[in-house]
């Protein structure tokens, strides 16, 4: 295969990269594009195999096996609410690979490598590790597996300026030398950086981290393009790039705040020493009343939240939408841009539950509707239906909300009067049309469905 | 045209592209953006199968496997798991007929 | 790399860019988008300058001058007129207020 | 200034030009876009006068003053109704430009000039001659000095085939010999097919034609990069490509046609060998019933067609719609596609009778709405209206047409009952419900308006 053969195929594959993405601009066409961008990978993957500096098989075979093995079994098995973690392991995975790469080469030509080799190495060594121990913990965190609190070292700042001046030198001093010892101690630099920058951020905010991270590593792949001289690679990068940007970008706009602010500020875990105002009896109803309430009301609105994710209960509120509509009353979901713990998760889970995608609206299109609503059902979501954001003194002020509560009556399914992730109080639960449902999202929900056949 | 100019070229013109076509992505389908960009950031596959392929031996190899491994797992995983997401997005006029 | 494949590249990405960013002109716009990209088209004047620019003499010279005329009537009444339309373009707010 | 220097320079003002049309994707800041883009053209042409291989700058310093001077004058005494003629003329300088450059070159390098070099030189000749000859046929037909109407020569397919194989083999055998001789021969021939392939197409469908060779003219300066390895020229030819090909099908669809049915069919002209089955009485009003019916109406739709063009008569619509604006009466503008001569004609004439742009409305907004108008005043207007393209066997089929006779009343301003540029009668002004006011736009109009006063 000459060159200019592989490097058009090459070529071909990012193009197929764009295609597929271009593709993701509706539902209807977003599954063939994915299967495109897929192509165009399994392209890029045979033209490398077909190349004639590849000489053992051996290795590679065993690796893919292993790896489309795992690869296969997360993504069969996993369930769609664990999707956000999901994504931080593949992410990790990805900058794991590059580092190893780096490393692998560096090895391979050892100090006989160009300058410019050495800083692309060095570079994804660092960019790598951090992506892969960083996804890991924001995996745990999403997981369970450790505590979602914002875990603050003291000597917080100290120790983030520490590592990230060693990692940067041990990058200068590893153009200059090419030392397999030094890129090992950037490889634990980097590894330990990805892991003390990433525990002080709050659960809640991991997929804005991930997202960064993603982006990052699509920036880190563009570099060894670069190097490489694969405009497949800086391609694929940029797109990469690209799309984690602007991802991170609206994550952190729908909750009103800066990039630096999710990153460093330690957000989230409810300490509450904002005064809300809150106060006074929250109505509380029971699974038969709400049952009546939403039998005879003519236009309904749901409201999931991040609540209906732990609780699982996506399928539960499509049966009760569905009874719903038997009786002739108009449902709609209400999909806020943050709504759960990762851009769009709502939709996914909704569409997991055979829910059309032409039922959900998005926040723009909805809040007007909200006045003329008779009921607003509210399962597991409390920040992003919290009138406080319209008081300019509050910690969440400004962040766009649903608006609920000028719908007739609002009903709100969580389990306590506990706050949010942004870890304030909820008016909302206070206010006279509010009827609050104590209960677990699924549960609660197949208590109101089996009360709606009796009524 | 100076060689690096080359591949800044490209680089600006992707990025361009990548955000064209990334903003035109709807919000309901920002989780499977989300998990299919990643997949595809998995090219440097490219790079591990370069380091798995030459027989270099003890550790190099050892590393060699793990990248393939790793960035196999992004990859397959990543487009796998994406395609059956999108496989439960339900077209509305097949939904409205039930 | 080859040699060719760099322009094709850059032309391919250039293209997309050209489709996505252009597609999203309103038809509101149609008129001074072919005005202005007729400008931009202008920039074959790179070529034109070139060409003046090396004293051949002769008809060379007189080629030249003629091609540097028409491009630069191209590209300033390009850029011109179309500057001249879109001022027209009233925001509404300001015409609200009458 | 080093090579890298200047190249660098040369990517900016590509991406000054992606920058500039990414502006222009709405009116706000549409005008600050074009600017960036002659600031982005500014640059480019700089860098170029610096460069080392540039010696001689009085044929240059001549032809920029000469030629920015009629490009200045040409820019600002131009008639917003005589907008096609004159980007078909500009269009024409462009094409003209290449193709001198090229010719040149050719003398410059004579037979010295590498294959792929003269390739371009072969097809920027041929392209830009083209582009330069069509272009000032197209000013033609548009301006009036020729007649409008399709010429078909006879034998017109023969000499067609004829002149394009022989451009053709002009250019291989350019390539092989690198002859001067050769190049003003094909020239020559270029120049012929251009006038000879587009006097048989009709006045209205050069708009068709000056985007297409806008488009083409984009394709040549990006093959001109591809020789003289400028990235420049390569961005900004693929930009301007894609920017014709774009408006090229806008048109087209919008006359729901096919490119080449446009391009051969020497369409337009007024045989009318369609029945169309229009007939009976068409009913004519004053300008004092119509001024009544405007004043009592409480919803008008204002449909401006090419007449309206013809007849300079956008300021005096306007003022129409201020008096009833003034009266309470609520004013819309319905604007469809291919209304007037070239895309978006329209909305740049309203706009210079300074009507702000948010009383436009494009064919899918405002067709919903004709079914509550009270008065829908048709303004020189004909094809865009005839409820013709709704039978499948009219020439029309299909065309997607403004829906003026679902309004109560159709009041339309026009000299004559004759066709459009479609050449079919149009039924609509037949109809019961339908008042004709046979006059030049603008004096009926003005006629109206001061009718307005008296009611
Ligand atoms: N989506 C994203 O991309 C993203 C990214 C980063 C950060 N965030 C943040 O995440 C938050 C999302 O807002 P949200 O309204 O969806 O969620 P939220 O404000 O975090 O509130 C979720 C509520 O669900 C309830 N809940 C938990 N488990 C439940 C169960 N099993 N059954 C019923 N209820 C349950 C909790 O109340 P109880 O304990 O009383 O049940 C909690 O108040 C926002 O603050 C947003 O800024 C989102
Ligand atoms: N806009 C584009 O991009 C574009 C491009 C190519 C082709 N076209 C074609 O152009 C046509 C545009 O449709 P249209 O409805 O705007 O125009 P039209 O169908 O061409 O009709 C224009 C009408 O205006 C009347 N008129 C001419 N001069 C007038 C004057 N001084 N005062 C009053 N009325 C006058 C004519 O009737 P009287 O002689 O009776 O006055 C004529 O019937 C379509 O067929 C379209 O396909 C448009």
């Amino acid at each position: 295969m000459t060159v200019t053969l592989a490097g058009f195929l090459y070529l071909i594959a990012a193009v197929l990269f764009i295609v597929g993405l271009k593709r993701l601009s509706s539902p209807a066409t977003a599954r063939q594009g994915n299967q495109i961008a897929a192509v165009g990978m399994l392209i890029a993957i045979v033209v490398t195999l077909a190349d004639r500096e590849v000489v053992g098989y051996g290795t590679i075979a065993a690796g893919m096996i292993v790896g489309g093995g795992v690869g296969l079994f997360l993504a069969q098995r996993v369930e769609m609410t664990a999707m956000p973690q999901l994504v931080a392991a593949f992410n990790g995975f990805g900058g794991g690979a590059s580092a190893l790469v780096a490393l692998a080469e560096l090895i391979r030509f050892g100090e006989a490598a160009e300058t410019r080799t050495l800083v692309s190495i060095g570079l994804s060594i660092l960019i790598g590790a951090v992506t892969l121990s960083g996804s890991m913990v924001a995996f745990a965190k999403l997981q369970g597996l450790v505590s979602g609190k914002p875990l603050v070292m003291p000597g917080q700042t100290m120790i983030d300026i520490l590592l990230t001046t060693v990692s940067v030198a041990a990058v200068v001093v590893l153009a200059m030398n090419g030392s397999t010892a030094v890129a090992w101690g950037l490889m634990a630099v980097a590894l330990t950086l990805g892991v003390t920058r990433t525990m002080p951020i709050g659960g809640a905010d991991m997929p804005v981290v991930i997202s960064f991270l993603n982006s990052l590593s699509g920036v880190a792949a563009s570099a060894a393009g670069f190097v490489i001289e694969s405009n497949a690679l800086i391609i694929s990068g940029a797109l990469v790039g690209a799309s984690g940007l602007i991802l991170t970008n609206i994550m952190v706009k729908a909750m009103n705040r800066t990039f630096a602010n999710v990153i460093f500020s330690a957000f989230g875990g409810g300490e509450g020493d904002f005064d809300s105002g809150a106060g006074g009896y929250a109505t509380r109803g029971s699974a038969d009343d709400i049952a009546i309430t939403l039998a005879y009301a003519q236009r309904v609105i749901i409201v999931p939240g991040y609540g209906l994710a732990v609780a699982q209960a996506q399928h539960t509120i499509r049966e009760l939408a569905r009874q719903l509509e038997e009786r002739g009353v108009a449902v709609k979901y209400a999909i806020h841009p943050v709504a759960g713990r990762m851009p769009g998760h709502m939709n996914v889970l909704l569409a997991e539950a055979d829910v059309p995608y032409d039922q959900l609206f998005e926040l723009e299109e909805i809040n007007p509707e909200f006045a003329s609503a008779d009921v607003a059902l509210v399962v597991g979501a409390n920040d992003v239906v919290n009138p406080l954001a319209r008081d300019p003194s509050s910690p969440i002020a400004g962040m766009p909300i649903l608006d609920v509560d000028r719908a007739q009556t609002v009903v709100v399914v969580k389990r306590s009067l506990s706050p949010g992730f942004a870890g304030i109080d909820n008016p909302l639960f206070y206010n006279d049309n509010t009827v609050m449902l104590f209960a677990d999202a699924k549960e609660g929900l197949a208590e109101v469905v089996s009360a709606l056949k009796d009524v | 045209m100076s060689e690096l100019l080359i591949p800044i070229t490209v680089f600006v013109l992707a990025a361009f592209v990548g955000f064209e076509v990334i903003t035109k992505v709807p919000p309901t389908l920002h989780t499977p953006l989300m998990s299919g960009s990643n997949a595809i950031s998995g090219i440097s596959i490219i790079g591990a199968l370069f380091a798995a392929g030459h027989v270099a031996g003890g550790l190099a190899t050892v590393l060699g496997f793990l990248a393939v491994a790793f960035a196999t797992i992004n990859v397959v995983g990543g487009f796998l798991v994406t395609d059956r997401m999108l496989g439960m997005f339900k077209k509305p006029a097949r939904d409205a007929k039930k």
